[in-house]
């Protein structure tokens, strides 16, 4: 199969968001498959930020850095990018630009775009020209424009877009695709979707790149879902509303990068102890402190495994790609609620800006379960709410709703009724009751997706993000003939060892690929089954590796 | 009126005797068996202090939360069951202190919440330190040479922040706790009742004499929705202190700004099922 | 007056063209050159956001801290270091939003800083979201309805805590600026001015014009003494808004309430060994 | 040697602690050594608080469960504790007391301070009494009372001191000691004294149970000392000005207990990329979010080794001790400035209120080094505040002395000078540079203790309060003529492992002993060196063990 990636460019404000929108909206339409992935500054004008874009006729699952095509928005997008273009690639640019490259197609653009009597659509020119190259109809641009545009501004760009697509001749080989029957979506908005669907009723959270987008999506939804998003004063706050919602009844969620995540740490703990269901997201970026917001890492697994004081039950789960995000939120959900406890999933800034097209989410997967105890603990008697049962869960209730019974719940160590203790024995069950839960998650918890041969000689692992990378770096290497195989985990915590055992066995080589300095899953790993990594392909300059990378990574570093 | 043993519940109480404390409680108490409100239609929430210990000692749904943490899951409370009456009782270290940004933040939002603040100017849980009411040069356990902070002021700051009730009582004078107690409640959005209270451990200098001798009482005269009045009312102290309800203004609540949670049902409640979601995927296709 | 080039710094700028902040750098530089305050002797101290990049643009030592705590590690550096003149330079969601219980008890501590708020009344950095100084009301890109919180008054609140010194400026005219900016660099404690800065990109509504509109200077006539009065005058908005110092007070700074500090050497040219806290043992024997 | 334990148990406010300082200051003073420990609870007054002291002529390093005699101030002393008083026992109480048992003395403690002229001193009649029982001198007895007390109030004490000692007879036995060379102290008395020693001058912090004592204490010695200790609003404002004062130049620190850690996370990060030198000291108490306020527990371990988003080199050491505490507590301040990092220290509550005679410290030992650039740096060019180095680190100077130089830090990943960058290369460079530290540091880490045979078969593994109890559990085992041993671990992180492989690899049983669930260190030491415990002795209900304790859990549940 044929896959072309393409490149478009320029400063901040420059509009390229636009662009990708519209041309990944039109491809995808058509019934291409599309991934896009955003590499952008820390800063709302100037600087250099650019979007890939990969099409093809099948599945594409990791970015690439091999260019067909380019659209320059400004010089410096040639110069970074100009090594990266395939011999016989196109660089698409207004005449105003310099190059002496011979795959130039320099066009009037903004004279042209001047022509048709507004500058400003000068990009969708180049989107025409782009498109013209492909030798792609124009099937579906007229109504994605006039999804995106007011009338009269849909129809100059469509009038620009003709234009484009006039002034050059097609120029690549594509296959044509089959209709369209997917969606295009990122994992933040797949993340925020799985949480509409799951029922959540309320979303507290303070913005912070990159899982601001999150609680847009939702907040933009919220009238239509009858929920409440709340942008709190900090994120101290936005956990300990969630979980004053959650005790109340809400399905309540919370969601932030890495900072804000180390400001809900303590609040972590009350979760735990007062056994409050909660979901919090954490979206990762490249730390330390302020780190590079606008980028990738996935530097905050080994933190979020033990993050608060003392000692709480927690489930840890990185969501893969849009889709597994979709279904982990819904199921993170509902096992805060089966469990009574604290779920975190892991999420970084690749997959929150990263496009793919995918099945349509299955709705009628989804179900809402709040194991909220029915009408046998709706007695005359007091409520106990940390009753001690055989498997450490209390029939939950929520206030207000049976007169006659309270629900009592404190940080501090409590009896059975919530009520604060010093008592040692009582501390003790209570301890284990909280911590029982690890035992049955083990039950709960998803082996990792598995990519390769049977028996592999080369074993990879890695999680989250990873995932596409490495099923794409798998395929590389088996075409070299090369025995290797991936495990790339989404349940983190517990950590699921079926698998693992499985592969690692025949393998003579284990690899941790993570996009982080320490190799935090390798150390999992150790802690939680001996088993060692013999090396690493770690990064940590806060952009992802593609599928591509590692494999020639691994070829000249590894193998 | 309710039955005021109805709120009662049988927990050793951890205070002092003595304490300022134990006469809030039993006003609390009152002042909702004469609202009529039940114990499971209640919330206390609270942080983590001598006061915030006071939801172990009612028989009411409560929340005690942590250290300087009341507000949020307070606001998170009433938001998710408009249905509940959710009142906070918090010390001052934990409300003006630790809590001090949510306190901000929380009168801006004006959720429909009712705030105590047990104002003993001091930590008296951790034994003796300066709170941000302490007054400045009081020597504490930890500032030996009197507390160089200059003492806040919370109800001039409330007044600031334009909160929609403000008031002072003192746990000296039930009468008068129990009415403000009562206006406070039944107030519509956030309401600030800063309540003076005697620690007698580790406060000697605000002791309830100090308090008795200068309290006195607000009358007709005074009217509480000139805002400019009253923050020159509060910012009485010292040799004469103002009890009563210092600033009072009607807005919209939290709640009312939402129309589909003010006239529809509450969060608990709603009604929803995944497919319901489903036409959002459209945004996606 | 030392040379303004002195404070020049050649890193690039990333703010958007337009950016009110791009009047508020250069005042500051001529502040400093009109107070011959040389670039080591000052440090500039800010959060996270567009207005807390400046310490990048400016020829001063800067400290760059983390989003909401630029007044911690301000007062941390003036404490250590009292010869140095420490200013914030920080955006209102900064200061006012994460910040608020930083800057509550800061003004409470009265340590001798100087706290630039660029007041767009947007977050800018991510994107457009609402502050605590956006209008009630106003669309955003979280609160597309329009925002529910009440607008935060930063200079009623600054009042309130007795803040030493309260200005408000505007980015938009450079010779007050740099006056206030002197003043409050010249008073003794915690002085607070809040600078106008429109932001072209994210918030539509309180324009340079919008501002221009309604901005006005107080006179000769306006005493900046009287407390009440000026919680007054700091409720004035939407039609006229002043500029100028709102409130001023003199009082001790925080080190000129501790002895040894106010008549000492810093802390950072403490002299001291190991054995100089020999003595201590006596208790411990 | 004998050695013999008292306990003094009532109410909170009954004098219990006033009561414990006289006893173990005069018998210090006597020449004997002491060790105390404190239960207590989370309240101001009432409930039921007790002391253990211990004392013996040879030094003593854990508490012990058997009593030998008992003050009790009430009745519910008396039914708590009596099941652990030896046989030849001996109650002391007030005669309004109710008690069938033969081994009470019952005196008319009140009735007698009354007529003494002031009910208050009848705490000094109990122990006049303990001391005749034991046969001591009145030696130090005056001098004790009148340090503690202002003039008139020690003489009535002083008479209640003398009818006590009149009323009973000696019983017990005891060697008599030798002199006074030691000091009484506690491990947070110790870390601040070794703050004092080593420079500190300036402390910010928030109250928080069990971490208070060393901001008091310190608080105390301001003036003296001419140092700032400054009470802020929370626990973030703390550490953050901290890293001011530390930025600009002060040597700084900040302490608190694991709630007021985890809202200082955020801030680790801060130190950490900005390269700021700091110590936070986390004095443990029991979690999660509140727990028990004054009770003990080691289950912060796992936390702080990765508290913070993003990844920073840290250094993690535990105080065994007041010795060990003082020490270490100059040891880290000079490593903190010698690696511009991070260094926290863990204490617990048992070790914030066990008072231990030791050695007096040795001021000549500690040096006090800031590792400032010297004038090298001092040119008329800019200073480079993050230049790359050989060994990651960069000649640091601090603002303000330099004219013509600035300081520039930030929390944003930077180049070289300061200035926030994006360049995937420079912060690749950055971040190797920084966490290049953890390769130096390899070098600088402590062994832990080791008590016990040459060969061990029984290998027993803890960290911090531990030590003094591993070490008695040690000896109680050798008596028996079990081959044991006990690694007590001071340095955490990076964790040293000569001792541990050395002893490890004859031993047949490892054995962690922690005071929390998890088994924290013994996860550790999977991660870092794959050698994994067969076996754990664990409690998570807030009291410490004992020697003895672990001595008899050994021989119950594992040998
Ligand atoms: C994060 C955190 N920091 C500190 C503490 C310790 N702490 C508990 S209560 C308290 C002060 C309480 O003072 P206040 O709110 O005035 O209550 P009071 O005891 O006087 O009623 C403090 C500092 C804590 N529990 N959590
Ligand atoms: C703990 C934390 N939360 C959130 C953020 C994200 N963040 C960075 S700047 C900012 C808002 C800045 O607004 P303001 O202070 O008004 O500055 P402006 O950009 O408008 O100048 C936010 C929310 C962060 N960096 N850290
Ligand atoms: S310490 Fe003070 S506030 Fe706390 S219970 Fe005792 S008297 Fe009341
Ligand atoms: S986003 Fe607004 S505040 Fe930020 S630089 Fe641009 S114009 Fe200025
Ligand atoms: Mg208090
Ligand atoms: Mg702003």
């Amino acid at each position: 199969m044929l896959k072309y990636n393409i490149l478009i460019g320029g400063e901040a404000g420059q509009g390229m968001d636009t662009l990708a929108v519209l041309l990944e909206k039109i491809l995808k339409r058509q019934g291409y498959y599309v991934f896009s992935n955003k590499d952008y500054m820390s800063r709302i004008r100037g600087g250099h930020n650019f979007i890939q874009l990969r099409f093809g006729t099948e599945t594409i699952v990791s970015h690439h850095p091999v260019l067909d095509v380019m659209i320059a928005l400004d010089q410096r997008t040639i110069e970074t990018h100009i090594d990266r273009l395939q011999e016989k690639g196109i660089i698409i640019c207004d005449d105003s630009l310099q190059s002496e490259d011979t795959r130039v197609i320099s066009m009037a653009l903004k004279e042209t775009a001047k022509g048709i009597g507004n500058i400003k659509v000068f990009g969708s020119i180049a989107i025409g020209a782009v498109m013209k190259l492909f030798g792609l109809t124009i099937n579906q641009v007229e109504e994605v424009f006039k999804e995106k545009f007011d009338g009269e501004t849909s129809m100059v760009n469509i009038a620009a877009f003709q234009k484009g697509y006039e002034l050059v001749e097609s120029y690549f080989q594509i296959d044509s695709p089959a209709e369209d029957n997917h969606i295009l979506i990122n994992s933040n908005q797949a993340i925020a979707l799985g949480a509409l669907a799951a029922g959540v009723s309320f979303y507290a959270g303070y913005p912070m790149t990159p899982a601001t987008s999150i609680m847009t999506y939702l907040s933009e939804k919220q009238e239509d879902a009858g929920i409440v998003v709340e942008q709190v004063e900090d994120e101290i706050s936005a956990i300990n509303m969630a979980i004053g919602a959650s005790y109340a009844g809400a399905r309540a969620m919370t969601g932030t990068s890495g900072g804000g995540f180390s400001l809900m740490v303590e609040a972590l703990g009350l979760a735990g102890i007062t056994e409050t269901p909660l979901v919090v997201a954490n979206i990762q970026r490249p730390g330390p402190a302020t780190g590079l917001p606008t980028r990738t890492e996935q530097s905050d697994l080994s933190f979020v495994l033990t993050a608060s004081h003392g000692e709480i039950p927690r489930m840890v789960i990185a969501v893969r790609n849009p889709e597994d995000a979709f279904y982990q939120t819904a199921r993170a959900l509902n096992l805060a609620d089966k469990y009574q406890m604290l779920v975190i999933l892991l999420g970084d800034q690749f997959l929150s800006d990263a496009m793919e097209t995918i099945e349509p989410f299955d709705f009628g997967r989804i179900a809402i379960n709040r194991y909220l105890a029915g009408k046998e603990v709706v007695t005359e008697d007091e409520y106990i709410r940390y009753q001690l049962t055989e498997n450490g869960l209390s029939p939950r209730i929520i206030p207000g709703k049976n007169e006659g019974q309270i629900v009592l719940v404190d940080s501090d160590e409590h009896n059975e009724y919530g009520h604060i203790t010093e008592a040692a024995e009582i501390r003790s069950n209570m301890m284990e009751k909280r911590m029982k839960r690890m035992v049955y998650l083990k039950k709960e918890i998803l082996e990792p997706n598995y990519y390769g041969v049977k028996h592999p000689e080369v074993l990879l692992l890695g999680w989250g993000s990873m995932d596409g990378p490495l099923k794409e770096a798998i395929e590389l290497l088996q075409k070299d003939g090369i025995g290797a195989g991936a495990l790339a985990f989404g349940d983190l915590y517990p950590l699921p060892t079926k698998l693992l055992d499985k592969y690692s066995s025949s393998a003579l080589k284990i690899i941790n690929v993570e996009q982080n300095y320490t190799g935090q899953l390798a150390k999992l790993i150790r802690q939680e089954t001996g088993i060692v990594c013999h090396n690493s392909i770690l990064k940590y300059d806060g952009r992802q590796m593609s599928g591509y990378e590692i494999y020639l990574r691994l070829k000249g570093e590894v193998l | 009126m309710l039955e005021i043993k109805m709120y009662d519940f049988n927990d050793e109480i951890a205070w002092c005797p003595g304490c300022g404390n134990y006469s809030i409680l039993p006003a609390l108490k009152e002042a909702l068996a004469e609202l009529e409100l039940k114990p499971h239609q209640v919330v206390v929430a609270s942080g983590i202090g001598q006061a915030a210990k006071l939801p172990h000692y009612i028989n009411v749904n409560g929340f005690n939360g942590l250290h300087g943490r009341a507000v949020p899951p307070a606001s998170g409370i009433k938001i998710a069951n408009k249905d509940l009456k959710v009142i906070i009782h918090s010390g001052d270290g934990d409300s003006y202190g630790e809590g001090g940004n949510h306190l901000m933040h929380g009168i801006r939002r004006n959720v429909d919440i009712t705030h105590f603040v047990h104002d003993n100017q001091i930590y008296g849980l951790t034994k003796g330190q300066g709170s941000p009411t302490t007054a400045q040069g009081q020597k504490t356990t930890m500032q030996l040479d009197g507390v160089r902070m200059e003492t806040l002021n919370p109800l001039a700051l409330a007044v600031s922040l334009d909160c929609s009730f403000v008031a002072r009582s003192f746990s000296g004078n039930r009468k008068h706790l129990v009415s403000i107690m009562k206006e406070a409640m039944n107030h519509k959005g956030y309401a600030l009742v800063d309540i003076l209270q005697p620690c007698v451990i580790f406060n000697q200098v605000n002791t309830f004499k100090w308090y008795k001798d200068r309290v006195y009482y607000l009358d007709e005269g005074y009217d509480p929705t000139d805002r400019v009045a009253a923050f020159q009312k509060s910012l009485e102290w010292e040799t004469s202190i103002p009890l009563g309800i210092i600033y009072k203004t009607e807005k919209p609540s939290y709640i009312d700004k939402i129309s589909y949670l003010a006239g529809g049902s509450t969060l608990v409640d709603r009604q929803w099922q995944p497919e319901d979601a489903e036409k959002f995927m459209k945004d996606f296709m």
